[in-house]
């Protein structure tokens, strides 16, 4: 059963290989007696092989009832994914199974990633039109509902399944049709709903001493921006629309009123950017989460933002485009959209995340730099990140950065206040509604320096646009220098950014392990980058690339420090597996 | 109620001090066409302003792009001069944040109800609290002349030299139609009315959403006439008043009645009998006799509803919330985030 | 004028092949949830198609992000899987181009009323020759659950797990706000009443919206039971016929009429006499009698309005301009381009 | 007079050292008794020394009154400015100046650019308030009205007026300030109803033999699309929302019945987008107009287009940002928003103008490229180019490119089409509603290869990828090779692209009078770039890039060819004047 489900994604990881195996997998689903004893369930264990967590905890756990659920569930390992039939948690069979309470209400499920679909009830409709089909075989027919659903989560090709079951079913075409339409409802099932393969494993870096828990991208990222609004005393602000794979930072955040976050589904994407902004300019930590459809109609707003100089977190939780692409698939895709995809000269920083803790760090830090700079910053984060977890470090909570709002509460001239003063971080006081005195008005049209009002003088214009940029490049003097993890000899760098960390330093260390010289380095900062960066760069004779996209931080990269730098792409909606990296940087050892 | 929101009376309990319209001025010279209707509406803002209690540092105005979007500058109050369309949202971000705030959106016709009529009918439908001022001069002003969403068909500009070919919206029907608690229109020049439609609109709790009919002299001049000139506005203004009969004209000979067939029709008074006038129900909570009204007229060229069409309480958006939010914030310290990051399961190395 | 717009007709004069359900129905596995009321309007309209005389390769289909976007994809005409909330504008670009289609919107709450709420009002405003089916299953089925303009205040869902604070559009209220000529509400399994919805629709020349109540079994099922399911919808469907008396119920013993105070009220026949029953009149000309009828049930949760609320002919948008521009457009030659080139004042340099 | 009107605006083009010519300026402008005889007018000749046109034709004349107009209108140029204040064109007036028709209505101004303004109405209403001003007192204060507006018009600064007004007329109060209100309002006036500097000149090329004519880049881009629209037979649609410097090219197009041109004012960028791909779903020729702002919120339907493959024309007429910036100020900010402004990898073709007569051959262009390869073009022209106009040499019809739309008209597959099969060009079937047999559905989910049926397989999202830059690439093929002007031993290159043309090419010519040796070779093309721009490039010791931004080209050529090309930068809303660029040129060759 573990075998099968093994082999199951195994394959499912490297797509293609895993035919053979097929046929005799839909049978081992094939519904419990419900009992303890005669359980049928099965685990999936979703791993390319190289990021195994060590001890083999199943990922994931299809239950087709509550003896099932109860039998394996404590193999599975935490912050995995629980799919059950929900049509099977009646009164009865949790008694036979020997529940008291229902599992998938009472919480004790919680730290599990719960996915409950009605398999029977949906099954039995899938198959009503069929001739000759009783609703009790219909409801047999369920597994192969669970079967197409896994299917579609972890991008199985459906037609060998489909043959399978034809060949399979041949003899009984009722039978075969319901096995037919159930398969698909599944497939379909998952893909209507967006359902994820919910759960991908990162290899914890080597465990330092601490506590620890499991988290993925998106409770790290809701984590972090809270811890910011605690410890920068601002009341978190988000405004989104719900977009996949975005909105499940909305849904996570929404939960917590006891923080005073609050949360507001506005009517597009564009509101939503305005509705933050608007926050922040009345005090808050205005923050706006969004996927690349939605970060393209956010950009006049964010344009305006960089005009108006005021704090604004926009994520973006990357996902398979170009349009409306792949909703479930993750890529690289928006890292030179984030740099440029507004008009004018409008700069911004940029931070990304790396694993899925990471996400917390990353977090505070675009939130740190929105409010000590005054400006929006666009955090990248990724389909892979949200939806993976690791097990994470609590930090301590000293060791956490200090954000200070330092609102203005005086005027800053005499008889009077101006909002385009800046300090020594080129930053313009942050004057909230409320303070007397402090009144003023600001907008899109081009701003005298220091006073902030209307000024069409080419002098000035020249200079607001060099003291936007200059701002924005001042960051990097706040953020630590780029260290790359070196074996001594190596002339060869692989830099990664975003969520390609991990894989990245598997391939690099397998490179090794073989005795290839191979350096690695990581970018948290993408605008602007760490000051040494180019001089880093030019000290390896050859730098790698790997992106989950077509060439974006290379083509960065040999525009600001002219390194030939090699681009190693991928862009099938799935991450890098170590070892196509691995492969891709012996070859260019040679 | 109005006591918490839109900042009125909001003051910590202390006394507020008296202002005067130069405490709610800016330094900025205006800049708008001599002779335009948005000087008329800024003075009177600017003197009715003192009157409602909130000191300038609660009072925030913010504007989308065009003519009327220029207010802003003038007011010495926080404002945003945002993007083209978007102040409803802008607006609803700083209301939503700041209930003790008093937050006014000022746009023009292009501006709130072409580009930005997604933003106004949600503001409308979510009762945020927002006092929607929008000057309706049915022309593109700032971008030199073309005809806007509420410019009548056919009407010949630089972008449509053979007429338009649109069917016009009616703003206080649109506003309506999107649940809007408090619809009025009112008249630039009308000083006297305009101050009291806006003061209605201040202490409203919710989105009060007004139109005011407002001349453009240089690309849209005499739109309004009708009910704007001297000679034409008595005999065409029909002033709504909650509570008090539907009459207009010089001797409010002529009234507003409900014919048999169940329409609202315009009567002689000295015919049908003051008691057969229809009285003004403002406060009625189903928006079908504002609706009735909106389209007693649907342009201004002739006797023309003007006043406070509806104006009914309902919850604004996330009030009681927004409280208990406010509450939290305070209390959630370093210790209760300790406890969250370790929340669930956790287990040590060590 | 059916003749000229919406494809209705237009085949060159010759007789049209006649079409089966099949010829409307593309080889695509239909990929929405088991039990979704998406598959009972779906086969409607596929079996109505034949019916309009309007061959496939005349019909378009145009659609936004959503379960309900999924429709064109099972349509064997042409069709526009757009992007999220922009189908009106997408469909209004095709229906301006090519007035000889037929040009049908589908889209869902969150579709039509949320992101694209802009892009619906303008196209009703302009009464661009569209069907519109606004598929309401108060809620966002494809992004897993969150709620929408159309979802009862206080909801609870995954973006409002402490219920929502947004009061709701109601969406037959909004289009007549909005200028439509043609609103309807019918219901997704009542296949003969949709039938009948559609055929009307899909006559009216302009823009004719429908919503369509659809039950979303997964993320909201039962929504809509009081005027859907068998046992209730008997007593609570009341169903709106032009000229014909507003009566409801098992034995037809309730019915609409207007109270003393002029407002509409539900009432027994047996009370009030047959004679004081309302009787519908969709084609009249302002909007207010449909816009009280969308009043009578803010949600349908008790006897609430089907059928067509308002079908009143205007011009549609740009009609008469279309038909000189194409025939100048197939005029315009080289000769003319030539003119046009050397238009105004020229020199010549040897 | 004459004189005055030069010295002021020469001064004006350079800004700031025209205060000594100021004090007499205003008198000059007195209104005139309204006779031939005494008329009063003041003509300007904006032109930075280096580009003025053989022969001294002014390009502005403001005429207070119809005798000024008369007197002057023969010396203006064709295409010059004509600012009228219209409350003097009463009959009387127009009888006195011996005009028996209106000359502003009868069309006889129609080579003219006519400005319109009531002046004499405003000045009153402006001055009305102030004590002891009689409106005749009022009324004589409409020259300063005139001047502020041209002080608006050209960008002069205000306080040297301001003072100057105050000193000359320190003794009458009231008259002061009767002068300052109308000065303001001028002023105001301009700034509010956003009026442009209306014309620049631009020297011709040596002027090869042919029909000419005077266009402005607005003009000329209508015809080119007019132009497309007769080749291809394809009616032009045209979907916009008005937006400065763009809501030109819709006023203009929206006069051309006559080809069948289809205007249609959208509620906003958005619609306009997807109302123009709707009309190329139909077989129509798509193209909506806009600038920055617009562009933005246009992103999202971009990439729409982008993955429907179908032709659409996006015109950016590029103004000073960030965000709302300086509307009616000219800018090359939106190079790279163009290149990577929308989520995901959507690429598509850039082509942009580089003189007024030159936005017809651009606009061809951009058309031949969209229908061609069936993909989203963007045309990048500016508020320079737009408002600037030259003589223009009448193409010959023959030599205007076929632009055929070669519609699919059969099935493509036995029994079926299929809208993802491609020609020779990676093109797609572009198959038309009303096609029998073709019927087939697109959209902005990621289609399979060949058949277009929603795929989330792997392979397929890297080969549709792949695909659609491969085919955006392949364009390359179809373009001229890039082209220096070259001079004998010189290896030093200046690299322009848009507007920047015409003063590089006279930047160029100047260092090359005093001896420097110096190349120069224009990008029309900015995507793909000519097959052979790397190699040229690298044929030189330097490369330097002048740009009215902040260096966006630069940024690309360093990134794709890896050369270390110089950046030469301004960003005050004007265009680069040939003294400035042949001094940042110089500099350089030492
Ligand atoms: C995104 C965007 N699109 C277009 C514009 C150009 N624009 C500025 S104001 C305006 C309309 C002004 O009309 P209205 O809202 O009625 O205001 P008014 O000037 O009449 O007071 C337009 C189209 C812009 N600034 N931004
Ligand atoms: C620009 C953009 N924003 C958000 C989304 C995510 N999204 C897809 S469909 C949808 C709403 C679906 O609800 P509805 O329109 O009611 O259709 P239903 O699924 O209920 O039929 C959302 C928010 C998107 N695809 N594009
Ligand atoms: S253009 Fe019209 S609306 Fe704008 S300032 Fe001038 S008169 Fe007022
Ligand atoms: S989620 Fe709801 S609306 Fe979407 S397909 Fe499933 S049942 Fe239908
Ligand atoms: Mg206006
Ligand atoms: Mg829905």
């Amino acid at each position: 059963m573990q075998l099968v489900g093994s082999r199951f994604t195994d394959a499912t990881a490297v797509l293609g290989n895993d035919l053979a195996t097929l046929p005799d997998f839909p049978a081992e689903i094939r519904a419990p007696a419900g009992t303890l004893a005669g359980v049928s369930a099965f685990q999936i264990h979703f791993a390319s092989r190289d990021i195994l967590t060590p001890g083999d905890h199943p990922n994931v756990l299809v239950a087709m009832n509550p003896a099932a659920l109860k039998a394996n569930i404590g193999a599975l390992e935490k912050g995995g994914t629980v799919l059950v039939n929900e049509d099977a948690f009646s009164k009865n069979n949790l008694k036979k199974a020997g529940y008291a309470d229902n599992p998938l209400e009472d919480g004790s499920l919680a730290d599990y990633q719960l996915v409950r679909v009605a398999m029977t009830t949906m099954t039995v409709a899938a198959t009503e039109d069929i001739e000759g089909i009783t609703p009790r075989d219909a409801a047999r027919s369920k597994n192969l509902f669970a079967l197409g659903l896994i299917s579609w989560m972890y991008g199985r090709p459906t037609d060998v399944s489909i043959e399978w079951i034809e060949k399979k079913f041949a003899g009984k075409p009722a039978i075969c049709d319901a096995n037919l339409a159930a398969f698909r409802a599944g497939y379909n099932f998952g893909e209507t709903a967006e359902l994820f393969a919910v759960h991908y494993e990162v290899k914890p870096a080597p465990a330092e001493p601490g506590v620890y828990r499991n988290v993925n991208g998106t409770t790290a990222t809701a984590l972090g921006l809270i811890a910011a609004s605690v410890k920068s005393r601002l009341p978190l602000f988000l405004a989104s629309y719900p977009i996949t794979p975005a909105s499940e930072l909305l849904h996570e955040l929404s939960r917590h009123k006891r923080f005073g976050v609050r949360t507001m589904q506005a009517e597009d994407e564009i509101a939503a950017a305005n509705i933050a902004l608007g926050a922040a300019f009345g005090g808050q930590l205005g923050v706006t989460a969004t996927s690349g459809p939605g970060l393209d109609l956010k950009a006049e707003t964010i344009g305006l933002a960089v005009a108006l100089e005021l704090p604004l977190v926009v994520i973006d939780v990357q996902r398979a485009g170009p349009s409306t692409g792949m909703p479930t698939k993750t890529e690289q895709g928006d890292l030179l959209t984030a740099m440029y995809g507004r008009h004018g000269e409008s700069p911004l920083p940029i931070v990304a995340s790396s694993t899925p803790g990471q996400c917390f760090d990353a977090a505070l830090e675009a939130v740190r730099i929105a409010v000590r700079y005054r400006t929006p910053v666009i955090l990248l984060n990724d389909t892979f990140l949200a939806n993976s977890s690791e097990p994470w470090r609590l930090p301590s909570l000293d060791d956490l950065p200090d954000i200070d709002p330092a609102f203005a509460t005086e005027e800053n001239t005499e008889g009077g206040f101006w909002p385009y003063v800046r300090n020594e971080s080129l930053a313009r006081p942050w004057a909230v509604p409320g303070t007397p005195g402090l009144q003023h008005r600001i907008g899109g049209l081009e701003k005298e320096d220091l006073t902030g009002n209307i000024s069409y003088d080419p002098e000035n214009h020249e200079r607001m646009t060099k003291l936007r940029e200059a701002k924005v490049a001042k960051v990097a003097e706040g953020i630590p220098a780029l260290e790359a993890d070196r074996v001594d000899g190596s002339d060869v760098l692989v830099l990664s950014w975003g969520s390609t960390y991990g894989v990245a330093r598997a391939a690099v260390r397998r490179v090794r392990l073989s005795g290839g010289k191979v350096d690695h380095a990581h970018l948290h900062h993408l605008n602007p980058m760490p000051a040494n960066t180019g001089e880093l760069l030019h000290s390896y004779r050859k730098v790698i690339v790997p992106e989950t996209n077509m060439g974006q931080l290379v083509k960065i990269v040999r525009a600001d420090y002219l390194v030939d730098a090699d681009s190693v792409t991928k862009v099938q909606g799935l991450p890098f597996f170590a070892e196509e990296l691995e492969e891709a940087i012996r070859e260019r050892l040679a | 109620m109005t006591q918490q929101v839109n900042g009125h009376g909001a003051n910590g309990g202390s006394p507020l001090p008296t202002f005067t319209k130069k405490d709610f001025s800016s330094d900025q010279e205006t800049r708008w066409c001599p002779g335009c209707g948005d000087y008329a509406i800024l003075a009177t803002v600017q003197s009715l302003m003192p009157e409602l209690g909130v000191p300038p540092e609660r009072t925030v105005f913010v504007s989308g792009i065009g003519c009327a979007g220029r207010f802003v500058y003038y007011m010495d109050t926080y404002g945003v001069h945002g993007i083209h369309g978007r102040a409803p949202a802008i607006a609803t971000g700083i209301a939503v944040a700041r209930p003790d705030l008093s937050v006014w959106v000022v746009t023009g016709d292009g501006d709130s109800l072409s580009i930005g009529g997604n933003h106004l009918i949600h503001a409308l439908r979510r009762n945020v609290p927002l006092k929607i001022l929008l000057f309706n001069n049915q022309i593109y002003g700032l971008t030199k002349g073309q005809y806007s969403p509420t410019s009548e068909q056919g009407k010949v500009t630089k972008s449509t030299p053979f007429g338009s070919q649109d069917h016009p919206f009616n703003p206080v029907a649109l506003a309506l139609g999107a649940e809007a608690s408090f619809v009025a229109r009112t008249v630039d020049v009308d000083r006297d009315h305009v101050a009291d439609t806006l003061r209605a609109a201040a202490t409203h709790p919710g989105s009060s959403f007004v139109e005011i009919y407002q001349n453009c002299n240089v690309f849209n001049d005499g739109a309004f006439d009708t009910v704007r000139e001297k000679g034409l506005r008595e005999a065409n203004q029909i002033r709504l008043v909650h509570g008090e009969p539907i009459r207009f004209g010089r001797e409010l000979e002529r009234g507003v009645a409900r014919g048999d067939d169940g329409r609202l029709q315009i009567v002689d008074v000295g015919e049908v009998g003051e008691d057969a006038v229809l009285v003004h129900d403002a406060e009625r909570l189903e928006p079908t006799l504002a609706f009735e009204l909106a389209h007693l007229a649907e342009r201004p060229t002739g006797p023309t509803p003007i006043g406070v069409f509806r104006s009914v309480v309902r919850p604004t958006y996330a009030e009681a919330l927004g409280r208990e939010l406010a509450e939290a914030h305070q209390t959630a310290d370093e210790a209760a985030l300790g406890e969250l990051l370790a929340a669930g399961d956790t287990w040590t190395v060590s």
